[in-house]
């Protein structure tokens, strides 16, 4: 069950270009969430809160790491907290990674940008299950590379940035071949780069994390539908997602 | 212990707050926050005659004390309303105001007479303020004697009170709100959302896909209070008032100015509990402003 | 390097940004904290034929990111404008526009005929949108018709580039822009405030002297953007835009929306040095978004 | 010059009954400052600056204190501020009060409630010129009172609250004659005390310090005015006063 409430601010750590890595304390939380979901964090002064997905879940030590970019105003507050103080979230929200065990075997994680950080909860989880992961990550450049050695610590990476500063210079679709062989896949990033990822893996089960601009966060005023083959022709990215089947949804 | 309650045509309020429509779909979702009974009553997100997808998204964005929304009257149509949204309000004990949106007079007939067939509405609330929408809504809304006939229309068909829900963007809402008070409404609902845009800086381009969009929250609260205070000098009907409201201090802003109860829209969406901390904090208010009841409040801010 | 200027009916601003009428006096205040040159332009506060105090106080008052003013056109009367504020004003070098406002056609005709007999007024801002006065102000810019003939009546006696500032209490803001276009305005000015109210809980009461007051600030920028917009793609003249501007952001926001230039009000009470501030960060933005020049973000943010 | 700029807490303390004392560091306003002149004060989140007046000011150490009174929001995030953080400041602010050497030798102030604090650094002011200093200093009950040993180690000071807990119970008017002789009076409070405390004393030279709200603070927006014996009929509480010779203003 989704709650609001305060998580404490454990650490706060720039760790890639305007990148935030931030790990947020609560019992209840940390037990509750699932790779996938996300919290919708309050920003001092702002009307709307701000989804940031849930990148990895400590349920010993009871904490939450989340990594965000600081884009606007929201995530600049967000940005400027110190241990110690208090975040407002409510949370865990939405459904997250469904993760297949049997018969699943090895699992293909492919991510872009700030698309990447959910990815890596999922990549601990699939690991605990005893799941192979392979993973392809793109960022703009060299400089906005995070988390390149804790996914390499989990499996096979490859690396890919626009500029070609590291890894492969392209898209993560150039080279998702390379991968070699995997049951599923999940993917997040923007839209181009899901189409494109969903269309060249087409045949593989696959699973979607979305983003859309939401108002309530909690399913109840429509802000952010996507159209999905299903009765309603619809599905709340919400609180139906953020994670979809990749047949399901219309992009 | 200071008195909550109000009474409005076609149900009696435990307390003067609810949920604004659109903004509490149909009130499940809010239902795993808390228990729907402590509210005022529920208004419902907009009915029309048949399912509506919307508009595409972006719907919504954020600006300086509000946000823009271009939802466009999405909801599963009124049949699947009244029949699998309705008896779930109807398991609590709250009063169910339905939101009637059309694109013609027929469809807001259509729509206000399904209602009757269902014991568990209230009253509606008639939408011919929506801004999101290309036909109906605030077309109707906008011109007094439109607003006049969609409200005669579709008091000749339905059996429940009738609350006509008021734009903003007019040069005269007392016109407006006279002209439905003559054509038999029974309540006002104000207000709507002001029009507004956000361009997006990295697109050049605004930013909602349907360009413009409603502006709620507290942005608007200054202009709520002033239409319902001009509304209230020159019209009788009972107003449920709304448009930025977080606390129970701004409720008694709504209730001096001229509501009789009154609606929280986008603060939901900033705090989940915003509707039962408010009914919560609302006697110690009053009472700090030396009130015994809620409807004593009612129109105070008047002069004599 | 970026080219902030942008040339307009009856001036070239080296740079797109001005102080709005009302906001700033006649600029000798503002001169205490920084030098005036680097302005774009000064739009003086509103000039009527006689001295007017203005309306009781308390006359501002703080609302959710904006502020509602009724100070009610408080001036010394055009002839003292013209022989004591201008020619402090002139010693700078930077266009002045003069607002212009008045409770008859008589009135405004006889402002703006004053203002014929100073070189170093560059335009008329013709105010028919203030929401602060019993007579005149936003009577004259509810109606169309209205509007075009207080347009045409100071179009005749003026020799000077008149933009006339619209009202954003409408239903219809293209109309009313229209029709000042065809009535011979060389610009237009958007947006004036929006009326809005407060209540005082401790007094119930309103809080401001004059009930009513005219609501500015980031608040009310959405439906400035949204109102610039819509004139834009039907009208031709020139648009100076504002409201709620803060940053540079926000002028390219409006640039894109269609206007030409733009005008700082409520932000020069938060921060004396806003105006200074964002000329300065302008070039940085204007080139963040792939912008060579000012002039060529204008309307950008329209389809084709 | 006033000037908008940042200035230091040092320190923060409740002195009585949501009244906060405050003591800011800045070199430049602590020099330039007057007493009767105001700081206009930005508090995060709003548009409008909040006047305060300077209570007291410290030449030597460079800090200027000023004392308010929790009312709204703006005063609420005010008080929460914490030593070493900076508060944004347009000032010194306004004309303060003039202090006549010649001849005056003993000046009577009265002030009400949150009108006392100008009048402190005031009595400081004419201690310093060897004026001697009486005062009548109203509040509305004993928890609200502030300053009273202070003001005491200055001067005669009558004490008088609303209900009677301190001193005097009743207004400051009853006991104007308690006084004795003065040459000059200053008196700060609220506007229907100021009105009473002008009819009781007129004939004797006084100054009064007002309030009123304001917009801009810097005589640009005409939202402070009040009426005046003066050509155009009014003066700006903001730049003309907020101290205004007892004669010249229209209550
Ligand atoms: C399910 C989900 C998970 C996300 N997870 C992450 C994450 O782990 N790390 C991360 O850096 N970002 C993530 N995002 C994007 C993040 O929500 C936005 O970057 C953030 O809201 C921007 O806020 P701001 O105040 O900085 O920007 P502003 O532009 O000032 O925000 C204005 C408004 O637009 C909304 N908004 C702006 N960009 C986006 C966006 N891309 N998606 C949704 N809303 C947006 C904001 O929430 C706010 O309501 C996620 C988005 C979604 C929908
Ligand atoms: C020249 C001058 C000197 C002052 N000195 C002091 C002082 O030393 N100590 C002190 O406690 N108070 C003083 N005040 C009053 C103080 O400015 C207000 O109490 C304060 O602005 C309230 O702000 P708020 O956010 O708490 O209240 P809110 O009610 O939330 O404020 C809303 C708006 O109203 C304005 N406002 C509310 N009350 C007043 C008021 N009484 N006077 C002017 N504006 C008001 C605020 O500035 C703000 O713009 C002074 C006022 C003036 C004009
Ligand atoms: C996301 C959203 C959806 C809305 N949908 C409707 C609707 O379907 N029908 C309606 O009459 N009003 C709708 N409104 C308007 C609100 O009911 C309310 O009148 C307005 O938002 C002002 O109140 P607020 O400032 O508290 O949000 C909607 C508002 C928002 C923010
Ligand atoms: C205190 C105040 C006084 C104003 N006086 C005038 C005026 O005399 N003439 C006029 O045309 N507009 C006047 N305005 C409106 C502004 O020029 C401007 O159109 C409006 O405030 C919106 O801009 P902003 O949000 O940047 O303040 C005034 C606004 C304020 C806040
Ligand atoms: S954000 Fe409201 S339904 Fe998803
Ligand atoms: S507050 Fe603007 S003139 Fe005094």
């Amino acid at each position: 069950m989704k709650k609001r409430t305060e998580m404490t601010v454990e650490t706060v750590q720039e760790v890639a270009l305007d990148t935030i890595e931030m790990k947020l304390n609560h019992p209840y939380i940390s037990t509750a969430a699932q790779p996938g979901q996300f919290l919708h964090v309050l920003a001092e002064g702002h009307t709307l809160r701000r989804p940031i997905s849930i990148a990895s879940i400590d349920r010993e030590y009871g904490t939450i790491t989340i990594l965000f970019k600081v884009m606007g105003s929201g995530t600049k507050n967000l940005a400027a907290m110190k241990p110690g103080m208090e975040v407002n979230v409510v949370g865990p929200s939405g459904n997250g990674f469904t993760v297949q065990e049997t018969p699943a075997r090895t699992a293909l994680l492919v991510g872009g940008g700030i698309g990447v950080p959910p990815l890596y909860g999922l990549a601990e989880e699939l690991q605990r299950k005893g799941i192979g992961v392979k993973s392809i990550l793109g960022f703009q450049s060299r400089a906005h590379v995070f988390y390149k050695e804790k996914f390499e610590r989990i499996g096979t990476t490859y690396m890919v940035t626009d500029d070609g500063t590291l890894g492969h210079h392209g898209l993560v679709t150039d080279i998702l071949d390379k991968a070699g062989r995997f049951d599923h896949y999940y993917s997040c990033g923007p839209i181009p780069m899901l189409k494109a990822v969903r269309e060249q893996l087409r045949g593989h089960p696959g699973f979607l994390s979305l983003e859309e601009r939401m108002g309530c966060g909690t399913g109840a005023c429509l802000a952010c539908v996507v159209r999905a083959e299903t009765e309603s022709g619809y599905q709340k990215i919400c609180t139906d997602g953020p994670v979809f089947d990749a047949d399901e949804v219309i992009l | 212990m200071t008195d909550l309650t109000v009474k409005l045509p076609g149900m009696t309020l435990t307390n003067p707050v609810m949920p604004a429509s659109g903004c509490f779909g149909f009130g499940r979702e809010y239902s795993a926050f808390y228990d729907l009974n402590q509210l005022g009553a529920v208004i419902m997100k907009a009915a029309t005659g048949n399912a509506r997808f919307g508009n595409d998204t972006p719907r919504v964005a954020e600006t300086a004390s509000g946000m823009l929304n271009a939802i466009g009257l999405q909801n599963p149509g009124v049949q699947r309303i009244i029949t699998e949204e309705v008896p779930y309000l109807a398991g609590y004990d709250v009063p169910i105001i339905a939101n009637v949106a059309g694109s013609t007079i027929a469809e807001y007939e259509k729509v206000a007479e399904a209602f009757n067939h269902t014991s568990s509405v209230n009253a509606l609330e008639l939408n011919i303020s929506c801004p999101n929408v290309k036909e109906g809504g605030i077309q109707f809304g906008a011109d007094p004697d439109m607003a006049a006939s969609v409200t005669e229309k579709v008091k000749a068909v339905s059996g429940l009170p009738v609350y006509v829900k008021l734009s903003p963007n007019t040069a005269d809402i007392v016109t407006i709100a006279r002209s439905v008070e003559q054509a038999g409404a029974d309540g006002l609902s104000m207000i709507n959302t002001l029009t507004g845009m956000q361009m997006q800086l990295s697109r050049q381009r605004p930013l909602l896909a349907n360009e413009t969009g409603g502006l709620s929250g507290p942005a608007i609260k200054p202009v709520a209070i002033r239409m319902i205070y001009a509304v209230k000098k020159h019209v009788s009907l009972p107003i449920i008032g709304m448009g930025g409201i977080c606390t129970a201090e701004d409720v008694l802003e709504f209730l001096l100015a001229g509501a009789s109860a009154v609606a929280v829209g986008t603060a939901n969406f900033t705090n989940p509990y915003v509707c039962p901390e408010i009914i919560k904090q609302l006697p110690r208010v009053l009472e700090r402003y030396g009130f015994d009841s809620a409807a004593e409040a009612i129109g105070r801010g008047h002069d004599e």
